[in-house]
């Protein structure tokens, strides 16, 4: 029973999205959505059933594997498509479809009209079904199948526009960022083989402790790759923030809610091959710290709402990196949950802002909309006041539980990022009241006093309702895991991944009490900078270094794709054509005109063939009684 | 025997052999190439029954008697098509024949 | 002292051979060179003489100085002036490399000869009287070389119908 | 006899095509009719091979020419089976293009594609030395007079270096295959023990290597590609080139265990660098067909690294990419061709912007990119990664290299299914260029079926390409 | 009173067959009013060579043994049987391919020299001493001779045999020479007796041979000797060229195997060499210049030339196999240039002028039987499989190979390579010009109906393709007729 929800949790949404493939145009729009969202409410259900059975049972048996069929092999090894049933990969299960559900059945309203919405909801299908096998896979192979098809559908996703060169663009840079993390996750899944033999996640654990410490650290550097580059950190980020090209449930569903988190999710679940290789866990967790402070930074200067959004998405991800880094398992996922509750929140309502203008996105554009959007501006403030970890509200649980962590760790390292955390405290005070005074406080902009829709009120029921369900989530979602308390969440989450490290009751209040008052100065910083009307960063230089997200686009560029489109064509021009074609020809009419050469010794003059036998015959004989 | 050794005779035979070989590489007319190449065959013919005096062994003989019959044959084929030749206003020099080339 | 006399009679066939020979080659007019391959082959007979090859010289002087060369100077007579081509001319590499390559042969066979001549050349084997008489030539022409004398006429036939196919006028062309 | 059947049913086929004088359509449908029949055989031999045992199997052996050692000996190992369908399928499908586009003469046309095919499942099919070579030379007489007949403007370049060049490599063959026969004394390849002599071996192996093509000897590809007639391009490209991955794999590696290993460093290097060199040419090649024809030595590449890497997961994943390939890659040029047949160009600058209105093939486009470019989960990622792993093992050099090509596919295939199918239309792409037609869809289709099954479920490939599932010790002990 | 030799007729009843075919087909021009001379002529002549080829069978069914006839004048085996075989089918096809060629007269000529030219070589192959060796290498020259320049209104006809008469003459004469020089040193003429008698001089014998070789390389038109081959096949009628690219090789290779191995079997360490570079001239010569050709006779005459080449290279190898792999190579050799030049001859026919590159054009997509045929043709000259010519090929580097000749293999294959330029040229041509070109230039309306030409193309195509198929028969006659030879 239990593991019969979790398939069928795997496979509903992959019905559905054959369903929407095959039926075609025999199908309305509106049918196919409905399609996608009861296919994904279907696999909470079995969500919630596996959830429930694993709750029930024995804490014993808490770790169920579950095996369809022996999807590849060769010679002695085989990689089965199994699927693994435990504390951890539950609760990824509740959140993927659980919010996915949601956010599934906003984008009906939010699509409405678009004219291909079947295509849209085939490809969220496909998503949902990927993540599922992406938190559900047994072993490595079949994590990174789910790993590579969520950044299929990503690419997929983030193009849905593709007459839009930006979103192509955009779609293509997330594909190729993510096939790096997809090439080095294999990587570590080839060295895995040769080293345990097997692929399955809980033998592999096993034999963690036979490594030697070189496999592991790579085996872990492997994984941290495709992390890194899954989840939008430092250095494989910069796809992210130009994935916003993309319908914005996408934005809430994939790079908000789910697939960006499926690094911290990897963390966690590969923590005893992290923690086999301490120095590249701590990695992990700095370049969260690093992302976590940079993205913040960013932040700062957008204008794009999405995108202030979306730089967040990185910073709080970093969060989860650093929680995971430094052992905090719980809290890792925890944030996780929290995140995706109140960043979809975000995101939707953001959605609903700009479905509202027609599209406008800037928030030069936009102000005052709190009158327009009453409703909307609740849930907006909501989310943001969780994104700050205001007490009471679900990220102000998750989130200092993983500075306190920090503190707890007690090392050098620790404290660096204990500092790092509370700093990004503050910038996420910063960004987040910028962003909200600027959307909906002040007065309306002339733009948004032209294009407006009046009358039809926030948006239409399918978009309010999911809204509202993620508004509670984000308010009480950390009422499970209240420190010193009540945190039955983290001891779920404990019986999978045992943390390293775990705050003391007091740590934890004294760290929230730094970090909420860090959050409201920066609360009242940009409030009062929006009441004088102008910047947080008034540095001009700053400003344009920040506008550029620190050139690491450039860099890239310079680094990487021009290097590769100059040595292509530099091929090309120097080896394919003049070596390998032209050396062909070159011989070709070589040969042909030796052949002339030849030909024209027969001059058809008589006495020229007379005297070449003359001749043969007397090497011939020179030859025979000379060689004799 | 009498007279010079055989190998004397094999120098005229070669001597011939070689002037004939020179008449059919130098000349022109095919008519004269044509005799050339009667002085080759002579010169073969003179080998044979030198070697055949040498050894005691009429076969060389009797061969040199065939290659007569042969050469005459020869000579009328070739004399034949230089008629025909000639007949058709060609011009009797083997270096004009050289339509056919390449 | 008959030895002597062989020795020159050696000596005027010989050098009338070579130099009838070279009268073939060098000179300008077929008509004279067909004159000297008479006397060639003339000489050519007096040394088969010598090689105790009596009835070849015989047929030397009746076949091929008799027939084919009267067939030969009919032959000249008839294509007249025509006839006529220079001595020399044509492309002058081709000529040096003529009279190198002709030379190249003569030297090589000559060293040839000169390295067998130890061998046995000196002592050639004592023959009957009736070596190479037109008696033992016969026999051995029904006998043990029958076929070869069987052949060489067919291959004169041969050159009979060539003769007609290529010496005789087509109609259409007698019609013009 | 079923063996001989399948090799026999389509150069019947084609001997009747030729001879025939029936109208147009009548003579297309015919061929056609005779591929799906052939595959329809195929589908019967393959119900009758026993997969678990994947050893030599519908085994036919007569003497030919006994005195030399020379036998027609066929049969049928897993992995060839598993070739010879994928060759069947492509086979099927471009004809029915061929069908579709209306090839002129089509009694020569179709006659020569069903000749074509009987060539190359002989080639999967031969157990003899000389039947080998005599099919994979066989191969090239269509195919000359295809590429030269139908091809494009510089068509007779093309197919005059493509033969002269391939030829070249299959008459050094032929030496290595004289002197292997005759000191073996046999040519059958059941019969015949090892050789260590490297010359032998290079012969062969220069000659699969100009066949595959690997780097760099793949001087007659590109213009190949370009130039032949978009069926035999994919014909080529899908299961020409795999004849020398089965030359590998039955004759290079097993008959040649020593030479093999010693010279197996120098091949790896190279198809290293093919893989690398192949796809950073396709990444700026200008057109669609230049950009398939350079991601097939990037592949052809892969599936060589996978040979070489002479243990179970390399072999296993060469056998399991090669028919992966296969199929992509035919689904790719079918898929070019109804492109260019709409546009009248292949030039990425004048394409784009098709996905508009125009559903079936945009999704059609996707999912063979997709699939392509190896997207985790499909049968061509499988196949990647087993040949990853396996070639760990030569050195893990190998391995990265692998993946740095696997984020080189992903450029290269992205940017090219932009061209075609997103941003703004471009000057080529006219509203009356329409979406695929059932017919067309019917001609990709079911190789994009094949694919998504293998892509469900790769073992089916994977684990019955060699007897016993044991690949190492089936090429390097059984098979000689 | 003198014995005449008993004389086994049975051997040489092929001879004797084409001698009174030749005999009839003359008596036909004088006696037959002139418009069944063709038709009565023709018909002796084939029937000739149809009974020889019977003749010829019969006596090598009946020879397991060689046998040695009049005193070493000729030899009984099946050596000679098979090359008889060969000679006389390829005699009838040739006479098939003459049927319709325009001819002013000289019909009845034109058959009885063929059918005496076959005889020759029928005769010559038996050979069995060095005088009639050369008397049947002369029978059948002169022959030929006449035959090249029996199409007198054409010019180049009348170069061609002139050019054939002197260079050929200067052949003969050299090979002549050789002749004496070996009879000089041995003081045999016989084969068999040359092969065991006490040479008195080293240096005659080996000047003999290096004639004699020269003298027959000129024959086989092997490379350097080769130099009339193009002049000569190029401006002879194409029928008689198809004659003398199939039957004289023929009977000249088959000669040069026995002569070697018979008579010089002592010297073959030097031989084989000579041969072998031989071989590497054909080789190289004859496809670099067959590159250059627009001509296609006289591209065909340098294939042939190559093909030379590859026929030395099984003498070369001085081995059973070597006689084996050169008595299968000929059967489709043979096949393929009668074929070839037949299709040429068809052409050139419907064009009335010499046949070029360019005037194939089309051919392939007009004329479907004949462009089948000659692709059929050229691949199989190439060595492409399902023609007897890769078998060729296969079984001569074999050979080759067995002997330890490995690096002429290499050579073969090189030269194999350069080969495929042309011959695919000449499909190129007739399949893969584009519009205009391809548009046939024909001497006006449908070419003629020539059912006996078909019928010669189809043997061709029959035979080149029924020799990779029907490998071992052809294999185990051959290897019959090798094992005659004293290895």
């Amino acid at each position: 029973m239990t593991i019969a929800g979790a398939w069928i949790c795997l496979l509903a949404p992959l019905a559905g999205a054959l369903a929407i493939t095959l039926a075609g145009r025999r199908i309305s729009r509106r049918t196919a959505g409905w399609i996608s969202t009861l296919t994904t409410f279907v696999a909470f259900a079995g969500a919630l059933v596996a959830f429930f059975g694993l709750w029930a049972a024995d804490p014993s048996d808490r770790e169920q594997v579950s095996t369809a069929y022996t999807w590849l092999a060769a010679g002695d090894f085989e990689v089965e498509l199994q699927i693994l049933l435990d504390t951890l990969s539950s609760t990824m299960m509740l959140i993927v479809s659980g919010v996915g559900g949601l956010i599934v059945w906003y984008s009906m309203g939010y699509m409405a009209g678009d004219g291909e919405e079947r295509r849209y909801f085939a490809y969220m299908s496909l998503f949902v079904f990927s993540m599922l096998i992406l938190v559900q896979a047994g072993n490595f192979l079949l994590l990174l199948v789910g790993w590579g098809l969520v950044g299929l559908a990503s690419y997929l996703l983030i193009g849905f526009w593709h007459h839009k060169p930006e979103a192509v663009a955009a779609a293509k840079k997330a594909f190729v960022m993510n096939a790096i993390g997809d090439a080095t996750f294999a990587l570590a899944c080839v060295l895995l083989i040769w080293e345990t033999g097997t692929l399955e996640l809980l033998g592999v654990f096993d034999d963690v402790g036979s490594l030697s410490t070189t496999t592991v650290n790579l085996v872990a550097l492997g994984l941290l790759g495709g992390a890194v580059a899954k989840s939008a950190q430092i250095p494989l980020h910069t796809w992210l923030p130009d994935a916003m090209e993309g319908p914005t449930p996408v934005s809430a569903l994939i790079h908000a809610a789910t697939m960006v988190t499926a690094g911290v999710y990897l963390l966690v679940r590969a923590s005893p091959i992290f923690e086999a290789a301490p120095d590249v866990q701590h990695l992990a967790a700095i370049l969260g710290a690093i992302t976590l402070l940079v993205a913040g930074v960013v932040a700062l200067v957008q204008w794009d709402i999405k995108r202030v959004i979306a730089y967040s998405t990185m910073s709080q991800i970093g969060y989860m990196f650093l929680a995971a880094g430094i052992g905090a398992y719980g809290y890792a996922i925890f944030h996780l949950m929290t995140h995706a509750f109140f960043k979809a929140l975000l995101f939707m309502t953001a959605g609903l802002v700009i479905h509202h203008l027609d599209g406008e996105q800037d928030i030069r554009n936009m102000g005052g909309l709190k009158k327009l959007m009453p409703r909307t501006h609740i849930a907006f403030a909501v989310g943001a006041l969780a994104l700050m970890g205001i007490p009471i509200f679900s990220g102000f649980w998750s989130k200092d539980g993983i500075v306190a962590a920090a503190f707890a760790s007690g090392d050098a390292l620790g404290y660096t990022l204990y500092v790092a955390g509370l700093v990004g405290a503050l910038l996420t005070g910063l960004y987040t009241t910028r962003l909200y005074f600027a959307v909906f406080r002040g007065e309306p902009s002339e733009f948004v006093k032209t294009h407006a829709h009046q009358g039809h009120g926030e948006g239409p029921r399918s978009m309010v309702i999911p809204v509202g369900v993620l508004t509670v989530l984000a308010t009480i979602g950390g009422f499970v895991a209240i420190p010193g308390v009540w945190e039955p969440f983290l001891h779920w989450i404990d019986e999978t991944a045992e943390p390293l490290v775990t705050a003391t009751v007091a740590e934890d209040y004294g760290t929230s009490a730094v970090a909420v008052t860090l959050a409201l100065i920066g609360f009242f910083i940009a409030r009062r900078a929006f009441v004088a009307g102008r910047q947080i960063v008034r540095s001009a230089d700053a400003w344009r270094v920040l506008e550029h997200k620190l050139y690491f686009d450039e860099l890239y560029d310079a680094l990487f794709f021009r290097p590769a489109v100059a040595i292509s064509v530099a091929l090309r021009r120097n080896v394919e054509e003049p070596v390998i074609e032209r050396s062909l020809d070159e011989i070709g009419s070589g040969t042909i005109q030796v052949g002339g050469e030849v030909a024209r010794v027969q001059t058809g003059l008589l006495r020229t063939y007379a005297i070449a036998i003359a001749f043969a015959v007397c090497v011939l004989v020179v030859v025979f009684v000379a060689v004799r | 025997m009498d007279g010079p050794d055989i190998g004397w005779y094999l120098i005229v035979a070669a001597l011939m052999f070689g002037i004939g070989a020179l008449g059919v590489m130098m000349r022109r007319s095919p008519l004269i190439v044509l005799l050339s190449l009667e002085i080759m065959i002579n010169a073969a013919n003179l080998t044979f029954i030198a070697f055949a005096r040498q050894q005691g062994d009429l076969g060389g003989q009797i061969f040199a008697l065939s290659v007569m019959a042969v050469a005459a044959a020869e000579v009328a084929i070739g004399l034949g098509l230089i008629v025909a030749m000639a007949r058709r206003r060609i011009a009797l020099d083997v270096d004009q024949a050289s339509a056919l080339r390449g | 002292m008959g030895n002597f006399l062989v020795w020159v009679i050696w000596f005027l066939a010989a050098g009338g051979c070579l130099a009838s020979g070279v009268a073939v080659v060098s000179v300008t007019n077929p008509f004279y060179s067909a004159l000297a391959l008479i006397g060639n082959l003339a000489s050519l007979a007096v040394l088969y003489l010598l090689l105790a090859a009596e009835f070849l010289a015989a047929a030397q002087v009746l076949v091929y100085a008799g027939a084919v060369m009267v067939m030969f100077l009919f032959v000249v007579a008839y294509l007249g002036g025509r006839a006529d081509a220079p001595w020399a001319g044509g492309p002058p590499l081709l000529r040096t490399a003529a009279v190198v390559a002709a030379a190249a042969l003569l030297v090589e066979i000559v060293a040839v000869l000169g390295l067998a001549w130890g061998d046995n050349l000196q002592d050639p084997a004592e023959v009957a009287d009736s070596f190479g008489s037109p008696a033992q030539i016969g026999e051995l022409f029904l006998t043990d070389h029958l076929l070869a004398f069987e052949i060489t006429s067919i291959v004169l036939l041969v050159a009979a119908i060539g003769g007609v196919v290529l010496g005789t006028t087509p109609e259409k062309e007698l019609e013009e | 006899m079923l063996t001989t059947a399948l090799i026999l049913l389509p150069v019947v086929g084609a001997l009747v095509v030729a001879a025939t004088p029936l109208p147009r359509a009548t003579t297309a449908g015919l061929a056609f009719l005779v591929a799906l029949m052939e595959v329809a055989l195929w589908i019967v031999a393959a119900s009758r091979f026993d997969f678990d045992d994947g050893g030599l199997q519908l085994g036919t052996s007569r003497e030919w020419a006994e005195s030399f050692g020379i036998s027609y000996s066929v049969g049928f190992y897993g992995f060839s089976l598993w070739l010879t369908g994928a060759a069947v399928i492509v086979s099927a499908a471009a004809i029915g293009y061929a069908v579709w586009v209306g090839r002129d003469r089509p009694r020569a046309y179709h006659a020569l594609m069903l000749l074509l095919t009987g060539a190359m499942v002989a080639t999967f099919a031969a157990q003899d030395l000389l039947l080998f070579y005599v099919s994979f030379e066989a191969m090239l007489i269509p195919l000359y007079v295809l590429v030269g007949v139908w091809g494009g403007a510089r068509r007779q370049v093309a197919t005059l270096t493509f033969v002269v060049y391939t030829m070249a490599g299959s008459l050094l063959m032929l030496a290595s295959v004289v002197a292997f026969g005759v000191t073996q004394g046999t040519f059958s390849l059941t019969e015949s023990g090892t050789s260590d002599n490297v010359w032998i071996f290079l012969g062969f192996a220069i000659a699969f290597a100009i066949k595959a093509p690997l780097f760099p000897f793949h001087g007659w590809l590109p213009l190949a590609y370009r130039e032949a007639p978009v069926e035999v391009a994919a014909v080529l490209s899908a299961v020409v080139s795999k004849t020398a991955i089965y030359g590998f794999l039955r004759i290079g590696v097993p008959k040649f265990p020593e030479p093999a290993d010693d010279l197996s460093g120098v091949i790896l290097v190279l198809a290293a660098a093919g893989l690398v060199y192949g796809s950073l040419l396709a990444f700026r090649a200008p057109d669609l067909r230049g950009v398939v024809a350079y991601s097939s030595i990037a592949q052809m590449g892969l599936i060589t690294l996978g040979v070489f890497a002479f243990d179970d997961l390399g072999l296993d994943g060469a056998v399991l990419q090669s028919v992966a390939h296969g199929l992509v890659s035919a689904s790719m040029f079918l898929l070019v061709g109804m492109v260019e047949h709409r546009c009248g160009t292949g030039q990425l600058a004048s394409l784009g912007g098709m996905a508009r209105g125009r559903p079936v093939l945009a999704t059609v486009v996707l999912v063979a990119g997709m699939i392509a470019l190896a997207v985790p989960g499909s049968a061509t990622f499988a196949g990647e990664f087993l040949i990853m792993a396996g070639v760990y093992g030569q050195g893990w050099g190998y391995s990265a290299v692998v993946a740095l090509g696997i984020v080189l596919a992903a450029m290269y295939t992205l940017r090219v299914i932009s061209a075609i199918l997103h941003v703004e239309p471009g000057v080529a792409v006219r509203d009356e260029a329409l979406d695929l037609r059932t017919s067309e869809l019917a001609l990709v289709l079911p190789m994009m079926l094949v694919l998504l099954v293998l892509s469900a479920w790769p073992a089916l490939v994977s684990e019955s390409a060699f007897p016993a599932n044991n690949a190492t010790q089936a090429v390097l002990e059984a098979f000689r | 009173m003198i014995d005449t030799p008993s004389v086994d007729w049975l051997a040489l009843s092929p001879t004797v067959a084409l001698l009174c075919a030749s005999g009839v087909a003359l008596l036909a021009t004088v006696i037959v009013p002139a418009w069944m001379r063709r038709g009565i002529a023709a018909a002796t002549a084939l029937a000739g060579f149809v009974v020889a080829a019977v003749l010829a069978g019969i006596v090598f069914d009946e020879t397991p043994t060689p046998e040695i006839l009049l005193d070493g004048s000729m030899v009984r085996d099946q050596l000679a049987a098979f090359a008889q075989v060969v000679l006389a089918v390829t005699g009838a096809v040739v006479v098939l391919v003459s049927w319709s060629e325009d001819r002013r007269d000289n019909h009845g000529e034109y058959y009885a020299l063929l059918a005496a030219a076959g005889a020759g070589m029928v005769f010559f192959v038996g050979a069995e001493n060095l005088m009639t060796l050369f008397l049947g290498l002369e029978w059948f020259s002169l022959c030929l001779y006449i035959l090249v320049a029996i199409d007198s209104e054409r010019e180049t006809s009348l170069e061609a045999g002139l050019k054939y008469l002197i260079v050929g003459g200067f052949g003969s004469a050299v090979l002549l020479f050789g002749a004496a020089f070996v009879y000089g040193a041995t003081g045999e003429l016989s084969f068999a007796e040359i092969a065991v008698a006490d040479t008195t001089s080293d240096a005659f014998l080996l000047t003999g041979l290096a004639m004699i070789l020269a003298g027959l390389a000129f024959k086989v038109s092997a490379a350097p000797f080769h130099m009339w081959t193009p002049d000569v096949y190029q401006g002879a009628p194409s029928s008689v060229t198809a004659f003398m690219a199939a039957a004289t090789k023929t009977a000249a290779l088959v000669v040069t195997l026995r002569v070697l191995v018979t008579a010089f079997p002592d010297q073959s360490e030097i031989w084989t060499i000579a041969v072998a570079v031989l071989v590497c001239a054909s080789l190289v010569w004859g496809n670099l210049a067959a590159l250059a050709q627009s001509d296609v006779k006289r591209l065909l005459a340098y294939s042939s030339i190559s093909h030379a080449g590859f026929m030395l290279m099984a003498i070369a190898a001085n081995s059973e196999r070597g006689g084996e792999a050169l008595l299968y190579y000929l059967v489709p050799y043979t096949a393929m240039s009668v074929g070839a030049f037949a299709v040429v001859a068809a052409r050139e026919r419907e064009l009335g002028r010499p046949v070029t590159l360019e005037s194939l054009a089309g051919l392939g997509w007009e004329r479907p039987w004949h462009g089948i045929a000659m692709w059929t043709f050229m691949l199989g000259m190439a060595g492409f499989p399902l023609t007897g010519g890769m078998f060729g090929k296969l079984f001569v580097f074999s050979a080759a190979y067995d002997s330890g000749d490995w690096w002429l293999v290499l050579v073969g294959v090189a030269a194999t390579a350069v080969s495929l330029a042309y011959y695919l040229n000449v499909v190129r041509w007739m399949y893969m010009r584009t519009g205009p070109e391809l548009r046939l230039v024909p001497a006006g309306g449908s070419p003629p109906r020539d059912s006996a030409l078909s019928v010669a193309i189809g043997a061709g195509v029959l035979v080149t393709v029924g020799s990779f198929f029907a490998v071992q028969p052809i294999l185990d006659v051959a290897a019959d007729a090798a094992a005659s030879l004293p290895f």
